[in-house]
């Protein structure tokens, strides 16, 4: 476990913090839970005051929750709410294009950031994943999305086995060419990175601080691109969480359920 | 006067039959109607196609228990832990089909049921493997030949829900988050409604607005306070976690669920039994009370 | 700190553009936005489309006021009276376009843009002669072979919606019956809150339930006490039938709006104006307040 | 106006009693205003203590209202209602086939039952009517429909000009052919007589006290059937509305703003 000196940071809070500088003022942002809910509440509580927040089980809310959650549906999610609602409240809002940034997890990505969350193989067994919930809708209909995953080699495949959540699909125009509504995958950040996305494929945009940029290309099955293929800029190096930020995410998580360990 | 619904959970559940579809876990990490679901475990009722958006566990359980053929649904797991081990087992052992769905999708399905239409169109799913899954067409429609997805209705035997406070009649107060609780009480034939509290119904009368579950949807009213442990219920009491974690433990290995059954739902006489196993706090210590509203003439 | 939306009824009127498709009169008899239509008729807002179920002489009056070009709707007259005398000479003398819906169909067409379709199905309108009406299609479904119409979807450019409670955030609440007006907020590009009353924001976060219209979809809030008579409006004022019994009778013969448009909307300055020369006791006498409700953690 | 002396009655109390017969215990009715509004409160309040009513407004409501209603949406009929909805959870329960009974008038109606409130033409002119508003529903998708007009000549017609709200079309199987889903009209009752209908089409069941039924059959521009000639039955008398019915439509519409004058 981290110390509680806010110079000192986990890898997981480093991906709240960076996922949290995703969301921009006056954002209406589709959370879902586990980091990506702890990256809404630091963004709001700094950068963006003015975000919003939708949850998929019918929750709208301005500001972080008075305790700890370990779901979306925990109580003090709910307690002074702007509204607790139903789903097609929440998916209208999504499928209208009102929200500007969904934020996506997965089990295995793929070079145009296809996600799946259904079902992979380790070797010849096949694995059943929980599925999808609100996820591929996230992933078709936000304006932007935001993955956060482990940066664990077996997750980057040249190809998803299933695409559960679609992102560039098959890499340029594919979205527009399938009648895709949103914007799809604008980022990822991993425990070790952060990628971007150029033409529809994934490209290594700053490493985590101590991070070597050649090790995290090795851990791809493809030749990955990066910020200097892009645009001629070198791979940079994440900024590291403020002290504020590190502060806030162990107020939201205090005993590190989700963020530490 | 209007037909008293109540019955005992017992009796409510003898009244499902074997092969019933039902939804559940509607309101997802919310208002989870746990102690009907044991009671299915209790009496065996078996062959069931289930149906909700994401479980967190009652659905591992349900299958855990042998009970389930088939699951459509959108998430099938463990909120707090990720793996519904019961669930991976049985489809990748062959025993159990899935329908995969995402949230939306289940939502319009079960939306497409209560407003008596054979399908409701979509743009989500597009681009993903959810919209070739065998149940779904995807067309163009003819106003703006815009690609959509198709998603069938599906109308369960049954809906379980639990709430904070029913009439005898049927008719119910649910708050905090719903999902897709109300879609899938006017889709279903037949409607369980396990609540907290049975109030007199003069309580729900006063508040129509409140009162989205109506008597003509529900064929049984059960008291069951506490029911939805280990989820929370709004304004009653918060989600038990550490619950959610241990079963997680126990049942991550074959056999696990069995005896955790037999501790949680056979070993148990009653819902009062079960609620005094559990030992950990989950009262509403800061309670926000809902500004006034007053109807009237 | 979320914006601060509240402005004054001329000013939010102000910003509506003609031309424009405004959809009101969305919880049928019950809460009409009449003060924000008044404005229209004052500023002279003309060349709009409506768009409602049933309008209860609001669209009559902005017919009356020569405002309109096109209704969408299922239904417009007086409800007590029988006949909108406006509307009827209106179309009659072909100065206006009418497309006919029934109330099914006109809430599905916003429940259409509420969940971004370009249409939904319904087994409703099927052997009617509105079926035939040019915005429809009918088609076979792809799963049983039902016949089905297609309705299209209508998102306004604005909704007009009146509450009893809304925050400066544009967070509102609103009870008793809704009609289409949740889908409606939902459809439109802006929408334009009236309320009895602006209040805290903490008073409508304390009962998030309730809280069905959010802020995202709100252009601007204006705190109109009396701003939906001569309607009624849940918990705060009775319908003045009379009003609408005299509203026929001066508006039965051509020429009879202006006179009437002369004293209640151009001849008073203010809505407390308008309220002073209404002399009918409209208060609610038997208040029922609404059964308590917790929240909290 | 009437007497005070429940014997003595109105054409439209006697209307109202006649619909009220419509109405079974137990079941749910789409009542809409005026005279079937109150048909409903005297039939929950006599022989249909089970009997629901629903609103297209979007109210549900188990007994007669504690006050006048000149419209569905007064307070007394939102007071202490078992729900106060929306329309789509009302229109829904039509659309699922829920309503066991709906009522409707016209302002014109033909040999089968269908109903005309859009336009209508007096002699050259036409007439703009206020349209359907839920009644189209109804008459679609009900089980039965009861309807209730004012018994004029100029109403009854060989073919309405527009079908706002179909009956049995052009009779016989008409309805299943053309895929509408409920069962369609079941009954009209006008001032003067109540109505069945046989393969479709509408025929002469029973006439006001008083009434002669060859007066009533001059009325329509066709060679009008009636029970003798459906069942054998000689054309029968409309049952006077008992005095408690008559009581109790006057305790609903106090001032007779529906029912007299």
């Amino acid at each position: 476990m981290a110390s509680e000196d806010a110079s000192e940071y986990t890898a997981r809070e480093l991906m709240v913090s960076a996922a949290a500088r995703e969301i921009d003022d006056g954002d209406v942002a589709f959370v879902g839970m586990r980091l990506p809910l702890i990256a809404f509440q630091v963004a709001v509580s700094t950068h963006a005051p003015n975000a919003m927040s939708v949850f998929e089980s019918g929750v709208v809310r301005e500001d972080p929750a008075d305790g700890f959650l370990h779901t979306m549906c925990d109580l003090p999610n709910l307690d002074r709410a702007v509204s607790t609602t139903g789903m097609l409240d929440v998916m209208g809002r999504l499928a209208r294009g009102d929200i500007d940034v969904g934020f996506l997890g997965g089990a295995e990505i793929d070079r145009y950031g296809n996600l799946n969350t259904t079902r992979v193989h380790a070797g010849d067994r096949e694995i059943r994943l929980p599925g999808s919930g609100g996820a591929c809708d996230i992933a078709c209909l936000s304006d932007r999305t935001v993955i956060l995953m482990a940066h664990e080699p077996r997750r980057f495949v040249e190809r998803v086995e299933y695409v559960t959540s679609p992102g560039h699909g098959e890499g340029g125009d594919w979205r527009d060419e399938q009648s895709v509504q949103g914007g799809g995958p604008n980022a990822l950040v991993t425990s070790k990175a952060t990628f971007g996305f150029d033409d529809g494929e994934l490209y290594l945009r700053t490493v985590h601080p101590g991070v070597d940029a050649d090790e995290v290309a090795a851990d791809f099955p493809w030749d990955l691109r990066t910020r200097e293929d892009v645009t001629g800029e070198a791979v940079g190096v994440t900024d590291a969480p403020s002290s504020e930020a590190v502060e806030l995410i162990r107020e939201f998580d205090p005993d590190g359920f989700w963020t530490r360990g | 006067m209007p037909a008293d619904k109540t019955a005992s959970m017992a009796e409510a559940i003898a009244s499902i039959e074997p092969g019933s579809t039902i939804a559940a876990g509607l309101a997802l990490e919310h208002a989870i109607p746990f102690a009907a679901g044991h009671e299915l475990v209790r009496q065996g009722t078996d062959d069931l196609t289930l149906v909700g958006p994401i479980s967190d566990v009652l659905f591992d359980q349900l299958v855990g228990a042998g009970l389930v053929s088939n699951v459509r649904a959108a998430w099938t797991g463990n909120v707090s832990a990720g793996s519904g081990y019961n669930f991976r087992r049985a489809v990748e052992g062959g025993e159990l089909d899935v329908e995969n769905h995402s949230n939306f999708s289940i939502a319009l399905s079960l939306h497409a049921a209560e407003l008596g239409v054979p399908y409701l169109p979509t743009r989500s799913l597009l681009g993903s493997d959810i919209a070739g899954e065998p149940q779904f067409r995807i067309t163009e429609d003819p106003f703006e030949g815009q690609r959509v997805v198709q998603v069938p209705a599906i109308a369960p035997d049954w809906t379980f829900v639990h709430v904070q406070r029913a009439a005898p009649t049927g008719d119910a107060h649910l708050w905090g988050n719903t999902g897709v609780t109300y879609e899938a009480v006017r889709a279903a034939d037949n409607v369980l409604v396990t609540a907290e509290e049975i109030v007199d119904p003069e309580v729900i009368k006063s508040d129509p607005s409140r009162t989205r579950i109506t008597r003509e949807q529900v064929t049984a009213v059960v008291e069951a306070p506490f029911g939805a442990h280990p989820s929370p219920v709004a304004g009653r009491y918060n989600r038990d976690n550490e619950f959610f974690l241990e079963y997680a433990e126990a049942t991550r290995d074959e056999g696990g669920f069995d005896a955790w059954a037999d501790e949680w739902i056979h070993g148990v006489e009653s819902r009062a039994e079960y609620r005094e196993k559990v030992t950990r706090d989950l009262s509403v210590r800061e309670p926000t009370t809902a500004a006034e509203v007053t109807y009237g003439q």
